[in-house]
């Protein structure tokens, strides 16, 4: 997640590290986040390398085995799959993938989304009476038939996929960004920016984007968990991510059919996403803090004078 | 009259900080101040000094954090107001004691109809609901003297003018006819005449219900016709307190004599003035036949109404020239000036800038007029981005036109133009909130004089400043002007500054241009009744009229 | 009418339609087949034999004639009569293709004639010899001669014990029928429901919601009591695309049924699956008991390979493993772990899984040019008694799933199919034997095992016909 | 008013027709059904002879024409899998979404505002926290998961509720409780973020001053200064789960229109496809058209 600086930098760039770091320390959840997270970045780019052969190794014998059995080594505390794979090592090399098609899903479709929606409700133009109606149009085409004519028309691949999940998941930012602007291009500084002659371009992104900008990324935070779900199913047609690769969602969908005789297969997945959504969710709160001036304080020292 | 010995309100010792990672900034330091029923207590004080600060601590609207309420005791009808419940405290707000704040549009829920908001006072203290409600409502609104209110109550914040606006707060505040009513600057937007009826009505509900009125105002005028007695704030501490003829005439603390002293004299026809010497005879500016109609809010089946705000107005500019507008609260002087901006549509007429039609231009050419006009909006806190730094405000003109200034200077041309204004360099690193009502206003003005047009129009630009950073101001305005030979469209209410500076005015009244003339010309002999009844409404020193 | 004579199916899928000539669909059949409509014969599901059901007698009048005696008194649930015009009329409604008929399939591209000789007697002639008509009519359903011909039903009327009472998304009702010809059921009313997901169906048997279900997934048959395993005359396999270098070369193939660790895929389909070793399960006329299967020998595999690798075959070529989605539980897991498995013994395999209709297009003929070498995840169902519904289509060159072209094998082919009696089942177990000794085309897996859950309520087991049909006369009430 | 509804509403006709066009031609780019209809094993014959039954053999602009043709008719054409008119189909599935989802959004959106509201008021507070991680942990949880379990838990441990299907008040409790999770958690977020924002205005303290009692400050002033986003992401999970709510529709029995859609899709049932997409588009561009009516009701600087 980005943090959004309004300004920051241009006033208080010397700094603006340390206190962002600062600000991170005050709130201890928003810390905590931000350390699983740093985690699953790690475990993504280090994943592969460190347990890729522990996760793709086969152990027929071993399905299934149950979480916190010592006997097999540490690797396999959180218990093996169907395949009798370890269960911690796939969620470390998972991650990989996971945390990548979900970012690059969820960022495009925020982006285009969000632009799109900043321009559809700035403009009263022709265009953009088009792509609400576009927009319309994507909110009625199921996702999964889209990803069938992609699968189809281009082939599999996990750009398709990252495609075919933002595409799905970009009228929520669009439809959102729009109606935010709708409001904030009637207030008095949006007219104040115009009548100082700045563009278009300008006023949306310096004025307006700034506070559309921390409800998309709310928004955004829970769609992590909902991308990475999605993409499981897509992959029920070919188009998801395709083994020996793998993604969390992919894993929690495999141990579907297991909630009664082995929780754990689709538990730890599970468990992973929810930790990264609510790790994501809880970061863009405190960067909303952050971002929003009369917030800040809450993150703040506050110094009071002696009494 | 004063009842100093059994006050309803006691204010004792009060500090306030607003606290963040820095420094805490003090913004009330050790104020102290009491008000009797019946009575008028007037605090005057330089801008930012403190006063809207300490009169929101007393109706607990200062958040806490970042607000710090240091020390101070604040005794109500004999209560401890710090030692209630919240809940205590919410059933006394609105009720006991009141409060119109200073900047209304920022202050009116944009998304209910004024009607409902004033209504909702009634309906919260059980003092009357639905029908019988809205029936008070509508004779509070004609009682502030907002034309057609039973149309004007359905009407919502956006679609008033300023001083309708501020009149509608009046309103709100005097609904219940509370013990204590703090009025912050409740006239800054009101013409003479509607001002003096304004505060009328709040004089008879002294008369009536022997209600306390605290005053916060820059308008010493104003000041001497409320006050029985008076405070002077600067700087976050009380400087002077005592009875209002005392102070007026016999001020005590040197900044209290800088005010007075900056109180025009009697007759100001000849006093010295700041207008224009070398006006240009090239027209910079002239609108012809401009008409605004306003679509009202239309059910899906009734047709539309339309409301003629600006009813087929010309006039012109010339190069260095200030053109006064004064009128009526409501006659569409902010309309005028928003239209030359290019920000509403007119529904009719011309104006031409330059030799250029301002409503036929193409975007580009849009780009390059708006380089060359600037505008001091009427509400300072509405018109800034309050996610931005005063920096970024201020340099923004910078950054959309980027010749003016190489970026390398702009933190020094900022920490100037904060100066010029009267405020300081170390402001720029603060977000809008963190001002008093007349601090923003200064800083539009920076904003505007930051991109170097040829000409600004100033809606309202000096209405919350006292007397002495006005007369700063306008000098800084008045040397601009020679300097750059600038233009000013200078609309205001206060009719000393316009004398003083305008080199022409222009009376509006209900959306039509009722008289136009050179200053001197036009004070010295108005023709229209209008213009005369507006020269006369000047209100005189309670003392005086106490003595008869 | 007693609540406790009615009882309540949970299928895993909702029945697109209830057209009758779709039996042969598991959804279809499991409703509509011997409740509400009834075949001509019916196969022993020990012996594969058929046997009498609405025919009594049937009788080869020459090779390509077939006589059939039809049962007595029987009614449609319309009241209209079963006689000689009603079957001829099902099975023209059958052929003559103005509607979709799934169970046509299995007659392959015989042409029939049918004609009436008497009230109760047809006589059915084919533009070939057909050695197993008897057996083929075990997918004729008689439907009553008001069926529409040109369009597909919903509402079957047949002679079954139960009619159709009512067809919603969610829900078939069948109501006992009091003039059925045979024994009378002792249930009185069926109520079909669906549920895609394993544990919910066993849930609701467990809960009492339902007393029955079908197909059930392993993990889920925990309960001894209630959970009965049957085998389900389903066979898993992988096809080896025999037209694509390397897999040209028997060596390759050869190594890829050694390299798989076959007792340990096991696991992943419960104790009671059965090695395969062929396409058909024991019980069908062909099936060979003493057929071994491939063993697990990795080092043998390797050594094949690099035999291949020696004599020049491109043993590196990646080679496409095409699954499919859904195909059997744990059919994703399985091809994983055997991508693991040839990756190990050397073979540069790589999976990708398919939705249905993208997997159809490497199963059936014509297969999508440049399709590459390939091995391609099946499953072959054949519960129809005979080999006849299993080697033409794998092993002769015309047949749609087939890769091979090898003339002298064919010629086997079209003798065995022509073949009757001890001829026939030796002749296939002979092609049987050569497929899986010499040919090696396909990987045979495992003889799938199928589980069904049964309240406590209810007596009875499922067994090899219950994916194609559940007749609740056999369905007893416990007391 | 009455001409930007006429307007909105030929551009939204115009806009289904697009997307059915589209929807004609993409569909049958992703395959022949004829291989799906027939048992594998049947003959090339009788593929042909499916075709020439249902139109397939046609040119594809042919089968269009035939389609536009068909349609001025009002006739959607035939289900392939079902026997019968394929707007039949889709109309008795659409209802059952329909329901549920109005169910699961107003529920959810209610609530969601109320905690919203409540988390926001007090930032930082145990409350806050607590519902804030509740919210995020149901609407992250994959939702079969949730179903799953809850049955197992609910049906089958406790034998409180029906495990699947309709009827009865009690099988809606586990369904809706499942299509709220989402909702929810996604609706609290927005709902406190805005609401922060909306608490920190100036005519917050307006208020204050008026002595309005606390629930009206929040729920009264911030809360109807929040709504254009919520209304908005509300609205957005309304259409998706308006476009079918599949894992829960296929976990309890619900003869919904998304199951309905995913088995039409993979079964290349196109008929069907075309007339849910009809169905539920219409109801999409009709909830659109309405929260786009919805934004100037809910404030007045709005005007189309
Ligand atoms: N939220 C805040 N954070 C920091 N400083 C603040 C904040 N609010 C007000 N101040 C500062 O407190 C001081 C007093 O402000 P206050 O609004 O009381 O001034 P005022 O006397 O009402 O001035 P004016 O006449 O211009 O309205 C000012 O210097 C202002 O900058
Ligand atoms: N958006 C609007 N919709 C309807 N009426 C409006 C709108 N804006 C302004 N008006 C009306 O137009 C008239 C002129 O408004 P304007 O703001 O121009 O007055 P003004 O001369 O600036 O008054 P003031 O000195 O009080 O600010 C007022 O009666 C106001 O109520
Ligand atoms: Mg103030
Ligand atoms: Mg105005
Ligand atoms: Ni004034």
């Amino acid at each position: 997640m980005t943090i959004i600086t309004t300004d920051t930098k241009s006033v208080t760039a010397p700094g603006t590290g340390r206190l962002l770091l600062a600000y991170l320390k005050r709130d201890k959840l928003a810390l905590a986040a931000a350390i699983f997270l740093a985690i699953v970045v790690l475990a993504a780019i280090l994943g592969p390398w460190l347990v890729g052969d522990a996760a793709s190794r086969l152990g027929l014998r071993q399905r299934n085995l149950a979480p916190f059995s010592l006997g097999s080594g540490w690797i396999y505390v959180l218990g093996a799959d169907t395949l009798g794979r370890p269960i911690l090592a796939r969620l470390i090399v998972g991650a990989q993938n996971t945390a990548g098609i979900a970012a690059a899903a969820v960022f495009a479709s925020m982006l285009i989304g969000g632009t799109l929606g900043l321009v559809a409700g700035y403009s009263e133009r022709w265009y953009s009476h088009l792509i609400l109606r576009l927009a319309d149009v994507v909110m009625s085409f199921p996702s999964l038939l889209l990803a069938l004519i992609v699968l189809y028309t281009l082939g599999p691949s996990i750009t398709n996929l990252v495609i075919v999940l933002a595409v799905t998941r970009m009228p929520i930012y669009l439809r959102t960004a729009r109606a935010e602007v709708l409001e904030l291009r009637e207030r008095m500084f949006v007219s104040a920016a115009r009548a100082m002659g700045a563009k278009p371009a300008r006023i949306i992104v310096r004025h307006i984007a700034p506070l559309v900008l921390p409800t998309l990324v709310t928004i955004s935070a829970i769609d992590f968990a909902t991308v990475i779900l999605s993409e499981s199913a897509l992959s029920f047609l070919g188009l998801g991510i395709q083994p020996p690769d793998f993604t969390w969602g992919a894993m929690v969908a495999n141990g579907r059919g297991y909630l009664t005789t082995a929780w754990w297969i689709a538990f730890w997945p599970g468990l992973a996403i929810m930790l990264t959504t609510l790790s994501l969710n809880i970061l863009s709160n405190w960067a909303r803090t952050v971002a929003d001036p009369q917030q800040r304080w809450r993150l703040q020292t506050l110094r009071k004078a002696a009494r | 009259m004063s009842n100093a010995t059994n006050p309803i309100l006691k204010v004792e010792g009060l500090t306030v900080d607003f606290l963040s990672d820095d420094e805490p900034v003090r913004a009330v330091d050790d104020v102290s101040f009491h008000v009797g029923h019946g009575e008028t207590l007037v605090i005057l004080g330089e801008s930012g000094s403190g006063k809207s600060v300490s009169t929101s601590t007393v109706m607990d609207l200062i958040d806490c954090p970042p607000g710090d309420i240091v020390a101070g005791s604040c005794l109500f009808d004999g209560v401890e107001l710090s030692d209630l419940s919240a809940q205590a405290r919410r059933s006394i707000n609105g009720r006991r004691i009141a409060m119109i704040f200073q900047d209304p549009l920022a202050y009116l829920n944009p998304v209910y109809t004024v009607g409902r908001q004033i209504k909702e006072v009634y309906e919260s203290h059980g003092a009357g609901s639905g029908k019988d409600a809205r029936a008070k409502t509508i004779e509070l609104l004609r009682r502030v003297g907002i034309p057609e209110p039973e149309n004007r109550v359905d009407f919502y914040p956006h679609q008033f003018s300023g001083g309708q606006r501020q009149r509608v707060m009046v309103a709100m505040a005097i609904a219940l006819k509370p013990d204590i009513l703090i009025a912050d600057e409740p006239t800054t937007a009101l013409d003479v005449s509607v001002q003096a009826q304004i505060l009328d009505l709040l004089r008879d509900l002294q008369r009536e219900t022997g209600m306390a009125l605290i005053m916060i105002t820059h308008d010493l005028e104003v000041a001497s016709s409320m006050a029985d007695r008076i405070i002077v704030m600067n700087g976050g501490k009380v400087v002077e307190t005592g009875i209002a003829k005392e102070v007026f005439s016999n001020p005590q603390h040197a900044y209290t004599r800088r005010l007075i002293s900056a109180l025009p004299p009697g007759n100001a026809a000849e006093a010295p003035n700041k207008r224009s010497t070398a006006i240009a005879s090239e027209t910079l500016l002239k609108v012809e036949h401009l008409t605004k109609h306003y679509v009202l809010a239309s059910g899906a089946f009734s047709g539309k109404r339309t409301f003629k705000a600006v009813d087929d107005i010309s006039f012109e500019v010339r190069r260095g020239e200030t053109l006064g507008i004064v009128g009526e609260s409501g006659s569409g002087k902010s309309s005028v000036a928003r239209m030359l901006l290019g920000l509403n549509a007119p529904s009719s007429g011309k104006a031409v800038f330059a030799g250029e039609n301002i409503f036929e231009m193409n975007e580009k050419r849009l780009m390059a007029f708006r380089r060359k006009v600037q505008m001091v909006f009427q509400d300072p806190y509405g018109s800034m981005n309050p996610r931005m730094r005063v920096y970024s405000i201020i340099s923004e003109p910078w950054a959309i036109h980027r010749d003016i200034l190489s970026k390398n200077r702009w933190k020094a041309r900022v920490a100037e133009l904060l100066e010029l204004v009267g405020l300081l360099p170390e402001h720029a690193d603060r977000y809008p909130h963190q001002f008093s009502g007349g601090q923003r206003q200064r800083i539009a003005i920076a904003r505007a004089l930051a991109s170097e047009p040829e000409l600004i129009v100033c809606d309202e630009a000096v209405s919350a400043l006292d007397v002495s950073i006005q007369a700063q101001v306008i000098d800084l305005l008045a040397d601009l002007r020679t300097r750059l030979s600038l233009s000013y469209i200078f609309i205001t209410h206060d009719l000393p500054i316009v004398r003083h500076f305008a080199d022409r005015i222009m009376v509006m009244k209900d959306g039509r241009i009722v008289e136009e003339g050179q200053t001197s010309a036009l004070f010295g002999a108005p023709r229209h009744e209008y213009t005369q009844s507006l020269l006369q409404a000047v209100p005189k020193p309670k003392w005086l009229t106490h003595a008869q | 009418q007693d609540a406790a004579q009615e009882i309540r199916i949970v299928l895993p899928e909702q029945p697109a339609n209830l057209e009758p000539c779709g039996t042969i669909i598991t959804n279809v059949g499991q409703i509509l087949s011997q409740n509400v409509v009834e075949p001509l014969t019916v196969i022993d599901p020990i012996t594969g034999q058929p046997q009498p059901k609405l025919a009594t007698e049937w009788t080869s009048v020459d090779p390509t004639t077939w006589r059939i005696k039809l049962r007595e008194g029987v009614k449609f649930q319309d009241g209209t009569e079963l006689n000689a015009d009603a079957v001829a009329f099902s099975i023209n409604r059958m052929i003559d293709g103005k509607i979709t008929c799934s169970n046509m399939a299995k007659f392959g591209d015989a042409k029939l004639t049918v004609s009436p000789v008497d009230d109760l007697t047809v006589e059915i002639k084919s533009d070939r010899p057909e050695p197993i008509m008897p057996t083929l009519l075990s997918v004729v359903m008689i439907v009553s001669p008001k069926t529409p011909v040109d369009q597909a039903v919903n509402d079957p009327v047949g002679t079954g014990p139960f009619t159709l009472s009512t067809f919603s998304p969610q829900t078939v009702v069948l109501d006992a029928f009091d003039g059925y010809w045979g024994k009378k059921p002792e249930i009185t009313k069926a109520t079909y429901v669906w549920r895609p997901e394993s544990s919910i169906r066993a849930a609701m048997v467990e809960t009492g919601e339902a007393d029955l279900t079908p197909s059930i997934a392993i993990q889920d048959a925990s309960n001894p009591e209630t959970d009965f395993a049957y085998l389900n005359s389903e066979t898993t396999a992988i096809r080896i695309d025999t037209a694509e270098p390397p897999l040209d070369d028997p060596r390759v193939r050869k190594a890829l049924n050694l390299a798989i660790d076959w007792e340990g895929l096991a696991q992943l389909f419960g104790d009671d699956v059965k090695r395969a070793s062929q396409m058909v399960v024991s019980g069908i006329n062909g099936h060979d008991e003493a057929l071994e299967p491939w063993p697990y020998d990795p080092q043998e595999a390797k050594k094949l390979i690099e035999e291949a690798r020696t004599a020049g075959v491109a043993v590196d070529t990646e080679i496409k493993l095409i699954g499919r989605n859904g195909i059997y539980p744990n059919g994703a897991e399985a091809m994983e772990a055997m991508m693991t498995m040839w990756q190990d013994a050397g073979l540069n395999v790589k999976l990708t899984m398919l939705d249905v209709a993208d997997w159809l297009r490497y199963l059936q003929k014509p297969f999508p040019s440049e399709r590459g070498p390939n091995l391609l995840q099946m499953m072959h169902d054949n519960n129809k008694g005979d080999a006849a519904f299993t080697v033409p289509i794998f092993y002769r060159s015309s047949g749609s799933y087939s890769t091979l072209a090898d003339p002298a094998f064919d010629k086997e082919i079209d003798e065995a199919l022509a073949a009757t009696g001890e001829a026939r089942t030796n002749n296939f177990k002979a092609i049987f034997g050569k497929a899986r000794r010499q040919v090696a085309g396909d990987i045979p897996m495992f003889h799938m095992i199928g589980y069904t859950r049964v309240g406590t309520r209810l007596e009875w087991k499922p067994d090899i016909t219950t994916n194609s049909e559940i007749p609740l006369a056999n369905i007893a009430i416990k007391d | 008013m009455i001409t930007y509804l006429g307007r909105r509403a030929s551009h939204s006709i115009l806009s289904v027709i697009g997307l059915l066009t589209l929807v004609f031609f993409l569909t049958r780019l992703t395959g022949d059904p004829s291989a799906l209809y027939l048992p594998l094993d049947s003959t090339a014959e009788a593929r042909a002879a499916f075709a020439r039954l249902n139109g397939l053999d046609q040119p594809i602009h042919w089968q269009f024409l035939e389609y536009l043709r068909n349609l001025l008719h009002l006739d959607f054409g035939e289900s392939l899998r079902q026997n019968r008119s394929a707007m039949q189909v889709a109309l008795e599935a659409f209802p059952e979404t329909l329901k549920l989802a109005a169910v699961a959004i107003t529920l959810s959106t209610a609530l969601a505002i109320l905690v919203g509201s409540l988390a926001a008021a007090r930032p930082g507070s145990m409350f806050d926290r607590v519902a804030s991680l509740i919210s995020l942990a149901g609407a992250s949880a994959p939702d079969f998961w949730v179903a799953i379990v809850g049955i197992l838990v609910f049906a089958v441990g406790l034998g409180l509720l029906p495990t699947s299907g309709t009827g009865s008040w009690a099988h809606w409790i586990m369904p809706s409780f499942v299509l709220m999770l989402r909702p929810f958690g996604l609706l609290v977020q927005v709902v406190r973020g805005t609401m922060l924002s909306a608490l920190a205005s100036p005519y917050i303290k307006t208020a204050r001053a008026k002595g309005l009692p606390r629930h009206k400050i929040i729920f009264g002033h911030a809360l109807r200064n929040s709504l254009l986003p919520v209304v908005t992401v509300a609205g957005d999970l309304a259409t998706s789960l308006v476009n079918g709510a599949v894992v829960v529709e296929s976990i309890f029995g619900w003869p919904g229109i998304g199951k309905l859609m995913i088995d039409s899709i993979i079964q290349r049932d196109f008929a069907v496809v075309q007339s849910t997409i009809l169905v539920t588009a219409t109801a999409i561009f009709i909830l659109n058209i309405a929260i786009d009516l919805l934004y100037a009701v809910l404030d007045p600087r709005i005007r189309y």
